[in-house]
């Protein structure tokens, strides 16, 4: 190398060096006084759900009075479970309060989260559960999504036709349990067909393309099952052409609208919104502090959050910043068709605006309000909320829709 | 027979040993079948046999909606492959690609307004950024002599860090309607796709074999030492080189922006091993210094086929993935040189 | 015939690759003693013949016969097994090992466990180095750190180790500047019984050597010859079926009032110790020089592989400091280097691409390549050569190395420049084709363009040079011209004796 | 006329190189570049976090780095030999899903669960091999299908996270011996010591010299064949044994665990100062390698690095670490050379 190849090289090696003690030390050097210390660990923050669900995380931490009195910090993981079980290590190290967490997997952070427990750390799950039974895990997970939507769309198909049903992350246990949930009603009925199977990993991109290959192979299907990234299917649909079909799939604002969308209606549209709501992680999170500051005497276990769950005529649009009267959508070009609506309730969290969930910032004005002095338990599900245990006999009970053909 | 054959021989028998060498002057036509031009006819004609024999998996397959879904939805490999299979040219590897995507989309949904009319200069604009972080990636590989599998590894991380801080965690946006336009609207009945990516498979093949730009890849690629020697600029080459897969990495984030009329972080995931695979599939020397861009497209319209038909199956999907893999490696062993080899020897007879 | 069976036979041996005869029924003996040569062009099937009777390659059919007994070597390691060993041309070192590694490998001797004992291995190696009188090079020496002529050193040294019963060496003398240690060791491996195959290009090595030579043409033995009764004309006639052209010292008639196209003033740095020179236009000006005299140096500075760290350099009277190979082909110098393999070819291109390579710009349009303007542009520059136009569609690595070697005199012809740096561009290439690159190179020359050449051979620069240049320590220690270049002086010059008497004491004593 | 040999009297040669020689080859190596790179972070993670210097601390890091140390380890010798192998992503999933299916408790369960991670690893290996050295495909794309074929049967076996495993092999093999040795860790050193023993034999010098020259090994009368196949093998099975480690860890199956290693080992070789084009390297190195990107994500932690901007430091420092190596060659070679 000549001499000022050398020289820059050097120049670079010292600057980012220079860079990176710098940024490192600014923080810790901040004083503590008598903070909670909370940490967010969270896996991936690439879609809107993940970033949704940690936006409210962070709007509820800096709404009075947690402003003053919690410290978060967020770590994102990636996802690699080893990565989230160094995380919590190093969470545990720094005599963290609570973590309030969206867990990588449902197994492999048992032992940390073990160890944690025994040194006083209060672990929260959100949304995505973990079977250490010294864990909370607050999820809409036992409420029977996948049942309720199969259901549904059993329903609107009038008992019969070929459908997809697209899913989440292969070898996952939330999908997994989804997919079983549908099954046993879809198994119910002979006319069902299902056609085809694919992975769409929760992404609205993914579910596009992998609906354009399954449509590829049967142009004719009659419903599809969805989970989250169905606003992809419904753009696979019309991508192919002006008929659609019947279809159950999550809470993105698009698919809302869609639903809602006369012209769509008219072209085969029908369906439920249910699904994963981010807002229990903001549920969980205050949950965490009642329990922290003594308001609550809360034992570990299963909490379970409420399905949500919006029928095509059921969509009714906000005039506001959050849910008010009963509407549960926003207009187009308010927020993206991949925003997770079901980020607020009204009874939960009041807190909230839309400037939360996307910026992570508190509403003006707002004060953390207290939650409801009910807590509903979740049932056991073996591999997911626990390990060894048996599930209920009932465990795919409809709750939300009523069978309205029979096989 | 000769000094010409290199020591290896007996070690790689097949390729060098069987190949004309001076005494046999006998037959121009096959010395001048190239063997990136045998790989690249067997890969699409790989491609056409599972298409047709799709047919058998469902009645709807193999027709030419069919066709048409796999074009639109290989057309994002294509391009994406086409910067890695420049990089893999010149004997290194691209792993900033999946960051690139993502950024290329998250930046044309998040300045071009849907309603506007700005798309047009931003998109070149959007793009001259990605060529710029790709640009930063050939700067590590040839002034501070970075490996380029560790520079790439490490452009990737910080752009997708960077492109996280910026939206902090939430693209927003829509895609302008040009691109939405690319993805899905017809032109007389046909895609517009179609046509866009036989005009880039046209121009990439075009830049790769018939321009001394895509000369001096290769020659780099071979033999990075002879090249410096032979007087090639070595190093503007490799830079522009990585400034090229950038940018077309960029491209395809925008094109799949269009696609799903918007952008998300991890969209760029899903797309570093298939785009080393089609190269690869392609021919192309994972080593450097040969390859064609028609037997690269052909590399990724065969996985992409290979996942439409795949899909149908009604089996699961662990045993989906099972014949997913057996199928590449069958088709990797029937593109193997030993073959072609045996197809020369039959043709020159 | 002797009533003993020959050391070394081999019977109606063929081998083909597809459609391709690369050896044809051919058969040789070898008796214990005798150092035997094979003669032939590039592609005559020299290598061949040397992969099979070393194991690298089986034939498809023929016999061979080791002391009576049947000899098939099914892997190089079965063959020294059988007291058969190799120092094989392309030198068979991995840059990564040590000396002593090389030496012993694949078997390198244990220590405690049966694990290989580092220790133990050099010393072995030093016991080998020192019995082939390569005590300068040290057992725990990195091979990448040695020049070529030690690297062509140990791999012949280490065939003699393993050739109790034949030793076949290819092309020995390639990079070898000190024949006499080569020949001392093969008379005494002989004296021992060892039987020598010895393929060389350089016939007055092979007379020195060899009572009897073995001639091969198109993969096929043409004639068993005795020597010492054949002329070199004969011989050459056998292995090309022609007659050789006419051979003797360049004639133009050089004018010595021209410009000088290059010249160095006291350049130095990079091992450099102030160099001056001048190459005049329409002059060849040969360089000779021990190994390591500085001479690599020389010409990589002169294209800016090597930075010079003061001196000038002139290049047709203007001043220019070459950064990289394209500058110096901008300023009109072109390279022809030294390690074909390493720095010329590029395997993968075509020849008609390899040879229009440095300059495709020119003959592109607005970027864009025309395969039949490149084309017909390669076949221009390959005329100059005598390369034949066919080979320009083909791969350039499934050449032979002389063809490999013109189309490389091609390409630096082509760049259009006045000036010429070669670099031993005859090494390890056969009678026919060199006779094909004088000739190239004294056209150039009478077509006014300048010519620096250096070369390892000294008939070469007896032959071509107008003026020769001795380099000794890294600077010009003599200056030879017309007549005066003539082997012996070049050989004493070489080692630092010069003419004049006062400047040999004082290098002696430098 | 023999200048050079008859000049050179029967000098004798040092057979071993001097201290100083090593100590500037070990500096100029990967893996002297890595051992500092990971004191000074190791210097800047108790700097910032009291508890660093701690026993807890120390487990903690052994036992998450040791599965991507030893897959890693397993990774170099592939690399050294010139190869790319994709399958480790593989192998680590289907032994995991294997060793959950089907727990084996106790001691002797724990030798057996060994034994079939090792064979599963060993038999993918000797498929990689025989693609790459006898059927001559490109390593990086045989190993491709094969990563994919073992992440199917990872699905087939275990269609969701779930199992136990063994709780001998999840207890006892993560804890620490005599309070202060992480069990974990004697694999680690297992594994170092059978690479220097490795080293010592044929096969050792073989992967260098077929990794540096294929043609020259050939020729020198190395099987260069049995050497690939053998390092494939022997690769495969240390994914195993990573495998195996990360189930120990995680104590229950996922099919998707191996997915994360694909990169993470590439990257613990690059770190390592391995050559990624063949010939020059050290297993030991990339141990080390692997054990700094997991100690990195601790220094971010503890430094307090904002979350979304953790990866910018990642990149930097993967960067930095490999600039840091190339001007230390450089300066030591310069040494070297005058």
């Amino acid at each position: 190398m000549p001499n000022w190849k050398r020289k820059l090289s050097l120049c670079a090696a010292a600057l980012c060096t220079a860079a990176v003690s710098l940024s490192l030390t600014a923080p810790s050097a901040s004083a503590q006084d008598k903070k909670f210390k909370i940490y967010l660990s969270m896996s991936y923050s690439g879609n809107s759900w993940q970033s949704e669900a940690a936006n409210i995380v962070k709007a509820l931490a800096a709404t009075p009075p947690y402003d003053k009195t919690v410290e978060l910090t967020q770590v994102i993981s990636g996802t690699d479970p080893q990565a989230q079980i160094a995380a919590y290590e190093s969470m545990i190290a720094a005599k963290a309060d609570g973590i309030i967490s969206f867990p990588i997997s449902s197994t492999a952070l048992n032992r940390v989260i073990h160890k944690g427990c025994e040194k006083g750390v209060k672990f929260f799950m959100y949304d995505a559960t973990v079977t250490e039974p010294c864990a909370y895990n607050v999820s809409y997970i036992t409420a029977g999504f996948g049942e309720n939507s199969a259901q549904a769309l059993v329903n609107a198909l009038g008992g019969k036709g070929k459908i997809f049903l697209s899913r989440g992350v292969p070898g996952n246990s939330v999908d997994k349990r989804h997919t079983d949930g549908a099954m046993s009603v879809f198994k119910k009925y002979p006319g069902i067909q299902v056609v085809d199977e694919y992975y769409s990993f929760w992404d609205d991109r993914t579910t596009q393309q992998e609906t354009a290959k399954a449509l590829a192979a049967h142009p004719d299907v009659d419903g599809i099952w969805a989970q989250a990234g169905e606003y992809g299917a419904i753009q696979a649909l019309m991508d192919k052409g002006s008929k659609l079909v019947p279809m159950t799939g999550e809470n993105s604002n698009g698919f809302r609208l869609a639903l809602a969308n006369p012209d769509f209606q008219k072209r085969g549209l029908k369906g439920v919104s249910a699904g994963s709501p981010p807002a229990s992680a903001g549920y969980a999170f205050k949950l965490m502090m009642e329990a922290l500051t003594g308001k609550r005497d809360l034992k570990p276990g299963n909490i379970e959050y409420p399905l949500p769950w919006v029928p095509a005529d059921q969509v009714k649009l906000c005039k506001g910043q959050t849910f008010e009267d009963g509407c549960n959508a926003f207009p187009e070009g308010v927020v993206p068709s991949s925003f997770v609506t079901e980020v607020f309730s009204p009874t939960l969290l009041p807190e909230l605006s839309i400037q939360s969930a996307l910026e992570g910032k508190p509403t003006p004005g707002a004060t953390i309000q207290p939650l409801p002095a009910d807590v509903p338990k979740a049932a056991d599900e073996p591999g997911i909320n626990c390990q060894k245990c048996e599930p209920p006999a009932d465990q795919y009970k409809l709750t939300k829709v009523q069978p309205t053909v029979n096989p | 027979m000769t000094e010409a054959h290199p020591p290896g021989a007996t070690v790689a028998p097949a390729p060098r040993a069987q190949r004309q060498t001076e005494r046999v002057a006998d037959n121009r036509r096959t010395a001048r079948l190239r063997p990136e031009t045998i790989t690249a006819v067997c890969v699409f004609g790989i491609s056409i046999l599972l298409v047709l024999g799709s047919r058998f998996v469902s009645p709807a397959l193999g027709s030419w909606d069919h066709v048409n879904t796999i074009i639109l939805l290989a057309s994002f490999l294509i391009v994406v492959a086409f910067g890695q299979g420049i990089v893999i040219m010149i004997g290194g590897l691209d792993l900033s690609v999946p960051a690139l995507i993502t950024l290329g989309g998250v930046l044309t949904t998040s300045w071009i307004d849907a309603s506007s009319g700005m798309s047009l200069p931003l998109i070149p604009a959007i793009l001259l950024i990605c060529a710029c972080i790709g640009g930063i990636s050939g700067l590590g590989v040839t002034l501070l002599r970075i490996p380029p599998f560790i520079m790439t590894m490490a452009t990737g991380i910080i752009t997708a860090s960077a492109a996280l801080g910026l939206t902090s965690g939430t693209p927003r946006g829509a895609a302008p309607p040009i691109l939405t336009a690319l993805m899905k609207a017809s032109w007389i009945g046909i895609p517009v796709i179609l046509l866009f990516i036989l005009a880039f498979a046209i121009l990439g093949s075009v830049l790769q074999g018939r321009t001394s730009y895509g000369r001096r890849l290769t020659a780099i690629g071979a033999n990075p030492v002879a090249a410096h020697v032979a007087g090639i600029a070595v190093r503007s080459s490799v830079l522009i080189a990585y400034m090229l897969s950038a940018a077309a990495s960029g491209f395809a984030g925008m094109m799949l922006a269009g696609y799903a009329n918007g952008a998300t972080l991890r969209m760029g995931d899903d797309y570093l091993l298939p785009s080393i695979a089609a190269v690869v599939i392609g021919g192309s020397s994972i080593l450097g210094g040969s390859g064609s861009f028609v037997a690269t497209i052909g590399g990724a319209i065969l996985l992409t086929a290979l996942s439409t038909v795949i899909s149908a199956l009604g089996i699961p999907q662990g045993w989906r993935t099972v014949i997913e893999g057996s199928i590449i490696l069958i088709a990797l062993l029937l593109l193997r040189e030993n073959t072609f080899a045996f197809l020369r020897r039959r043709l020159a007879r | 015939m002797s009533v003993s069976p020959p050391r070394l036979q081999a019977v109606a041996v063929t081998k083909s690759y597809g459609a391709t005869t690369a050896l044809e029924n051919v058969s040789l003996d070898l008796a214990a003693g005798e150092v035997h040569a094979v003669l032939g062009e590039n592609g005559a099937g020299k290598s061949t013949l040397v992969k099979i009777l070393s194991g690298v390659i089986a034939p498809n059919s023929g016999q061979m016969r080791l002391d009576g007994a049947v000899y098939a070597p099914h892997s190089i390691l079965h063959a020294r097994q059988a007291g058969v060993a190799t120092a094989f041309q392309e030198l068979s070192l991995a840059p990564n090992l040590t000396v002593a590694e090389a030496l012993l490998l694949p078997a390198m001797k244990r220590g405690a466990f049966g694990l290989v004992s580092p220790y133990q291995t050099a010393r072995a190696a030093a016991e080998i180095l020192h019995r082939y009188r390569l005590d300068d090079v040290s057992p725990i020496a990195g091979i990448a750190s040695l020049s070529l002529a030690h690297r062509q050193r140990l791999e012949i040294a280490r065939a003699m180790h393993y050739a109790e019963k034949v030793l076949i060496l290819d092309e020995p003398t390639a990079a070898l500047t000190d024949v006499e240690w080569l020949f001392d060791l093969v008379r005494s491996t002989t004296a021992a019984g060892t039987a020598v195959l010895y393929i060389s290009h350089r016939l007055a090595e092979v007379r020195t050597l060899c009572k009897q030579a073995t001639v091969l043409r198109n993969g096929r033995s043409v004639a068993s010859v005795g020597l010492s009764d054949a002329s070199d004309a004969d011989i050459f006639e056998l292995m090309v079926g022609r007659t050789e052209m006419a051979h003797g010292r360049r004639t133009h008639s050089f004018a010595r009032e021209t410009r000088s196209a290059l010249e160095l003033n006291n350049v130095t740095g990079a091992k450099l110790k102030g160099v001056t020179l001048d190459v005049k236009e329409g002059e060849i000006v040969g360089i000779a020089a021990l190994e390591g005299q500085g001479q690599r140096e020389l010409f990589r500075t002169l294209v800016g592989l090597d930075k010079a760290t003061s001196g000038q350099i002139l290049v047709g009277g203007k001043p220019v400091q070459p950064k990289s190979p394209r500058h110096a082909i901008a300023a009109g110098l072109s390279f022809l280097p030294e390690e074909r393999k390493v720095e010329g070819i590029f395997s993968t291109l075509s020849t008609a691409a390899n040879i229009v390579l440095p300059v495709i710009q020119n003959i592109s349009r607005t970027g864009f390549v025309w395969p039949a303007l490149e084309r017909h542009s390669a076949a221009r520059a390959s005329e100059g050569v005598e390369l034949n136009p066919r080979y320009l569609d083909f791969r350039i690595a499934d050449l032979s190395g002389g063809n490999q070697q013109k189309a490389l005199l091609a390409r630096a012809m082509f760049t259009g420049a006045r000036t010429l740096l070669l670099y031993d561009p005859t090494r390890g290439v056969d009678v026919g084709t060199k006779q094909a690159i004088y000739a190239a190179i004294q056209a150039f020359a009478d077509r006014g363009g300048s010519v620096l050449l250096y070369s390892s051979e000294l008939t070469e620069l007896t032959r071509l040079a107008d003026r020769c240049l001795v380099l000794y320590g890294a600077r010009i220690f003599e200056q030879f011209t017309g007549e005066a270049i003539e082997e012996r002086a070049l050989v004493a010059a070489l080692t630092g004796h010069s003419r004049d008497p006062a400047k040999s004491k004082r290098e002696a004593a430098a | 006329m023999s200048i050079l040999a008859t000049k050179a009297a029967a000098t004798s040669h040092r057979l071993a190189p001097s201290m100083p020689a090593r100590a500037k080859a070990l500096l100029a190596s990967g893996t002297g570049i890595i051992i500092v790179l990971y004191i000074i972070l190791y210097g800047l993670y108790s700097i910032w976090d009291p508890t660093a210097l701690t026993a807890d601390t120390v487990l903690n890091l052994t036992n998450n780095a040791v599965p991507l140390a030893i897959a890693a380890a397993g990774q170099t010798l592939i690399v050294l030999s010139r190869g790319f192998d994709l399958s480790v992503a593989g192998v680590i999933s289907l032994t995991n899903v294997i060793m959950a299916a089907y727990p084996l408790d106790g001691p002797l369960g724990a030798v057996e669960s060994l034994a079939i991670c090792l064979a599963i690893g060993g038999v993918v290996g000797l498929v990689n091999g025989f693609l790459v050295a006898v059927l001559r495909l490109q390593s990086i794309a045989a190993t491709l299908a094969t990563m994919i074929i073992c992440q199917g049967l990872s699905l087939v076996i275990l269609d969701a996270p779930g199992g136990t495993v063994a709780d001998f092999i999840s207890y006892d093999l993560t804890d620490v011996l005599f309070g202060v040795i992480p069990i974990s860790g004697l694999f680690v050193a297992a594994v170092v010591v059978l690479w220097m023993i490795c080293r010592r034999t044929a096969f050792g010098t073989g992967l260098y010299v077929v990794g540096a020259d294929e043609t020259a090994a050939h020729l020198s009368g190395i099987n260069v064949k049995r050497v690939r196949i053998l390092s494939f093998v022997i690769g495969g099975m240390l994914y195993g044994l990573a495998g195996f480690m990360l189930s120990a860890q995680t104590a229950t199956g996922n099919p998707n665990a191996g997915a994360s290693f694909l990169m993470l080992t590439f990257a613990a070789v690059a770190l390592g100062g391995t050559s990624l084009s063949g010939g020059r390297g050290s297993v030991i190195a990339s141990i080390i390698g692997a054990a700094t990107l997991m100690l990195l994500q601790k220094v971010l932690f503890a430094g307090g690095v904002s979350s979304f901007y953790t990866g910018i430091f990642q990149g930097v420092v993967l960067v930095l670490a490999v600039v840091f190596g190339n001007v230390v060659t450089h300066f030591v070679e310069r040494r070297g050379a005058t």
